[in-house]
């Protein structure tokens, strides 16, 4: 836990050329090296027209495969490694962040972050899921997969919250809590079942928001909102894909059918009525356009804030109760 | 979160507590922990727990609720409430529409969890009884809505609460439905926190994932059989992410004392006496509760009488 | 922490025969040791009467002494080893002690024992340290030095108190919390600053009993209290006399003067007013009569929980406000 | 408790703090970290913070006001309180009573901790600052009656509270008494923090024993200063007990970070900017909460007059 400083924010945002990366990205991939030959083989502008009509067809075709994307493709777009992380849209949405650090009782967690911030004017508490960047800042995050002490951190910084009357936005991004032996000795469960009582009660507005990965217990531990929003290519899961397939099918490379079967994109996910909001995503993913994708968030953030807060605390956390407890299928089989 | 049933399944075949039910009596079970052979009388005698070892066999949700209420006292509610198949899942193997009507019909149950309430030594609470039977305990919907609603009885009735989990975790068929049964049934319990009721939390084997992340460790007391697993991911998983083996014993009842999680080791049989012990002391907390009110508010009369006599001095 | 199962209670107890061991002792060994070789040397009955004011010189002789203790004195007798500890007082006093374990997040400290019981009819919350009986088990209690776990567990047991309207009994043996690495890693201090704070607010009777070592900080974690007895015997200390002499003195063989100066016998802090009641103890210490030093201690806590159950919880706490606000010594300057 | 006293004693001394304010301005002064010598005017701009390696030397209760408020805008309390020698304490070399007029002569204090309330940025707060000239900051009576007082203080002019705590622990030299004014300060911590105000907690070097288990660590935001010694026991009576060398920097600051015990490392330069920015968002929020306040009252209001319409719909 060496308290060193990671890079800001991602590699697209800092106006490195957008690459097609993903395997569902191949044909944008054939039709982007298709413009880069032609703007090589022809230095000088022998047929504008031609290249114009290839580039509005990128475009097009970008469009279209990403407002049709399939479940496994949200996945891979959800996970992209350029994908904006928490701090991304905390340092373009909130003013004067001050990060805090530590469960105090046993560490801190760099995988799980929090702090105050300034939101319109309004102090506000923010939780998040941290991935980071690039390998050694990712590695030093645990991929974004909390310990306890990171689940324990935002209990306090949530009781804060409380106390002070601060709204609470937490920033959702994780494949899951770590399963590591230290988080069993440190009680990664009784960490996060004290989250889940916690936010049920908390008196003030709570806003939660997949950012990327919505991955199972790890993601609900700071999830129990008022309003639960998600990304337009982010995905929200009870287990990892991975994870589902190697029980349910006997073999994890089934995760492409286990995400299906589930159901964990956004758009699937809003269609159950669990998730109150879709927020936009940039043509072709957050990470294409980390300051679009921000832009979009914060729009949704003031719109969910400012109706929250026209209610007082006690009608508050009854909604939230009524939003949970009424949350389930099934019927009475007399 | 349901990974460490495969754990499970073997055992589960092994302990050979269907057979107990279905089979004459004179059938013998082998414990799979110290390999001797268990005469049928005295398996049930020892509640199924093995007279070699120790080992306690688990118990369907009917069993323990006999093991622990006073007889006749139980009264069930919400018991046709039944599972949908609200994602139309499909795995390789099964429709998850098929394995809801398989289940049933050979457990003749009809969800995983059996809720009500019932009288422990003449005092009553509620009651949600889990049964690793049916889908290994899984959390879906039915789940979260029976326990939900057995813990707003408690609520209403105003009576202490026991859960007795064992479950391998959420239900992934039922996908997003079964997680935020987690958040569900730990709203519900924060309720009844706030309302002052006591929450007792009784872990047998296995209970894992999603339940014990959410209503398994919100106890006031958590108490747990011996031996049994109780995990967050639970030793395989563990073991596939450290790529090493674990200790023996890793996430078993004991592990968890030991690194203060729970609060209590009981053996099967001194369960029931546990229990009412816990249940008296609350019981008897409420009486002199009612008394010292009684007191306060005699003192507050006494002192608002003799206020005028006292400010004329 | 191996659960094993201690001894229940300590040797004089189980009928042991009783010893002089103590420094200060030498004149009543010398004059047990004359009447056991009288007992020797005259099988029967030579001269019953020498025999009969032999001992009760020795009676007397034990009285004189015991009455007047130095505070060095009273160290030895509040450490000896055949003390009571909290469970000889727990198993005597109260009925149906349930221990409960652990502090929910990382261990489970036997130095710091707690859990449910009846007293006259009523459910209350037990705190003690626990020193242990014999070698093997005092190690494993290591000596009633509690790790943060143990004053964490406590915290736990004090909300669980204050949730269900149960009184706090403590029982105070320690000679201090633990100073080692991993204490100052899982934070000691916050754990102790922590339990000061909850007690202060606990809207339900605490009584604090020193029963042995009132050891500094590790101590007072679990003693800010509606009332604060001290068994006749005990001692309570701002620092451990050793430490004050190794500091001072520059050596920690003046603890004796240490002791003295810091006047920390039961009877010094009592004429401070910051100790409410002593509580009597057998002649000779707890320890040559656990039975009826527990049965002082009973209508001791009697006395007081009843006392304190007059007052309605808001004025309990700003009582028990007022009491320690009070506490201090100091003069205006000008 | 006082224990870590000795640790600094010889750093007090190389330090050099003294002969900055009492000589003259062409002093120079060796850094007890990396040897280098530091000019006394480069010294003072600094804000005694050491050039080459970012040592921070000790400041006086004065200078940290003067380094922290608005200039001006604090008004000292209880100026005038101190000790007396309850016990009558009597050490190997010392009485008691005398040391502490030998320590106010040589300081010019009166007590280890200076009291009061100023503005940041124009906004008021209550103040507690530790000087640890004065027999090591440690903690007797008055210094837990005068931080008792201006926590009060805040508690009734309804202002956000900073404790900078510089101290070796509590004053043996009173006894209990000095034990106590850990609950004291505590409990006066506790009422502040159920009447919902701020308290921020500034751990300077050293910040040890009693000080440390008590107001120090209740923070609901905890700062300290670069590199300085801030523990329970102490490395000294840690390496007593354990039979073993420690390593470089156990109870440090930046090993409380890493240990999860406290929110912030701020450089000194800094520090005055970060407590700005922490009573700014509460001071947002004081505002914010009176908006949201009238508009529920405003929505209650409407709803109650629209009920009997609505009713009759
Ligand atoms: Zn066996
Ligand atoms: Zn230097």
């Amino acid at each position: 836990m060496v308290s060193e400083q990671p890079k800001q924010s991602s590699q697209y945002a800092k106006g490195k050329a957008m690459e097609y990366d993903l395997e569902f990205e191949q044909p944008l991939r054939d039709l982007a090296k298709e413009i880069h030959i032609m703007q090589q083989e022809c230095g000088k502008l022998e047929n504008p027209t031609r290249m114009q009509e290839a580039k509005e067809e990128l475009h097009t075709l970008q469009q279209e495969i990403y407002a049709n994307l399939t479940t496994w493709q949200t996945v891979q777009v959800a996970r992209h490694k350029e994908r904006p992380r928490a701090t991304d849209y905390i340092h373009r949405i909130f003013e004067n962040f001050l990060e805090l650090h530590g469960d105090r009782s046993f560490g801190d967690d760099p995988a799980l972050i929090g702090g105050m911030a300034t939101f319109n004017n309004e102090t506000v508490i923010i939780l998040g899921h941290q991935k980071g960047y690039g390998a050694k800042d990712q590695q030093y995050r645990n991929f974004g997969m909390p310990h306890p002490e990171g689940y324990r951190k935002a209990y306090r910084l949530m009781q804060m919250a409380g106390k002070f009357h601060f709204p609470l936005i937490c920033l959702i991004d994780t494949p899951g809590a770590f399963p590591g032996l230290g988080d069993e000795e440190r009680g990664q469960a009784e960490a996060i079942a004290s989250n889940l009582a916690l936010m049920a009660r908390l008196p003030v507005p709570i806003i939660a928001v997949v950012i990327g990965e919505g991955g199972s217990g790890g993601a609900l531990g700071i999830s129990v909102a008022d309003r639960l929003l998600m990304l337009a290519h982010s995905v929200y899961t009870v287990a990892a894909p991975e994870a589902a397939a190697s029980i349910l099918w006997r073999d994890n490379a089934f995760a492409p059918q286990a995400a299906e079967a589930m159901r964990i994109s956004a758009s699937e996910v809003f269609a159950t009525g669990i998730v109150d909001d879709l927020v936009p995503e940039p043509v072709g993913g957050a990470h294409r356009n980390p300051v679009l994708a921000a832009s979009h968030l914060q729009i949704a953030l003031e719109e969910h804030l400012s109706s929250l807060k026209k209610y007082p605390p006690e009608q508050l956390v009854e909604k939230r109760y009524q939003k949970f407890r009424n949350i389930g299928c099934f019927e009475n089989s007399r | 979160m349901e990974s460490v049933i495969e754990d499970f399944k073997k055992t589960v075949i092994s302990e050979g507590a269907r057979q107990l039910r279905t089979s004459p009596k004179n059938i013998v079970v082998k414990c799979p922990e110290c390999k001797e052979i268990i005469l049928g009388r005295e398996y049930r005698k020892s509640l199924k727990v093995c007279s070699h070892c120790q080992y306690h066999f688990r118990l369907t949700a009917r069993e323990r609720i006999e093991l622990l209420v006073d007889p006749l006292s139980f009264v069930e509610i919400d018991k046709d409430l039944v599972s949908v198949d609200p994602l139309g899942f499909v795995s390789q193997n099964q429709v998850y529409a098929e394995k809801l009507a398989q289940e049933q019909k050979k457990t003749g149950m009809k969800s995983a969890v059996v809720t009500g309430h019932a009288t422990i030594e003449g005092i009553p609470l509620a009651l949600g009884i889990m049964d690793f039977q049916f889908i290994g305990g899984s959390m879906g919907s039915v789940v979260g809505e029976k326990l939900t609603r057995v813990i707003e009885l408690a609520l209403h009735k105003h009576i202490p609460l026991l859960i007795a989990s064992a479950s391998g975790g959420a239900r992934m068929q039922e996908g997003l439905y079964s997680l935020m049964q987690m958040a569900k049934t730990s709203a519900a319990l924060a309720k009844l926190s706030e309302a002052g009721l006591p929450y007792f939390s009784l872990l047998t084997n296995p209970t894992a994932g999603g339940v014990t992340a959410s209503f398994s460790m919100l106890g006031d007391v958590i108490l747990a059989e011996p031996g049994g697993l109780i995990c967050f991911a639970g030793p395989r998983v563990i073991e596939q992410f450290m790529h090493e083996r674990l200790p023996e014993g890793t996430a078993s009842a004991e592990f968890l004392l030991e690194h203060g999680m729970i609060d209590l080791i009981v053996q099967r049989h001194a369960l029931r006496g546990k229990l009412a012990q816990l249940l008296l002391f609350h019981q008897a907390q409420s009486q002199s509760m009612v008394e010292t009110t009684i007191l306060h508010t005699q003192n507050t009369q006494k002192k608002r009488s003799q206020s005028p006599s006292s400010s004329a001095a």
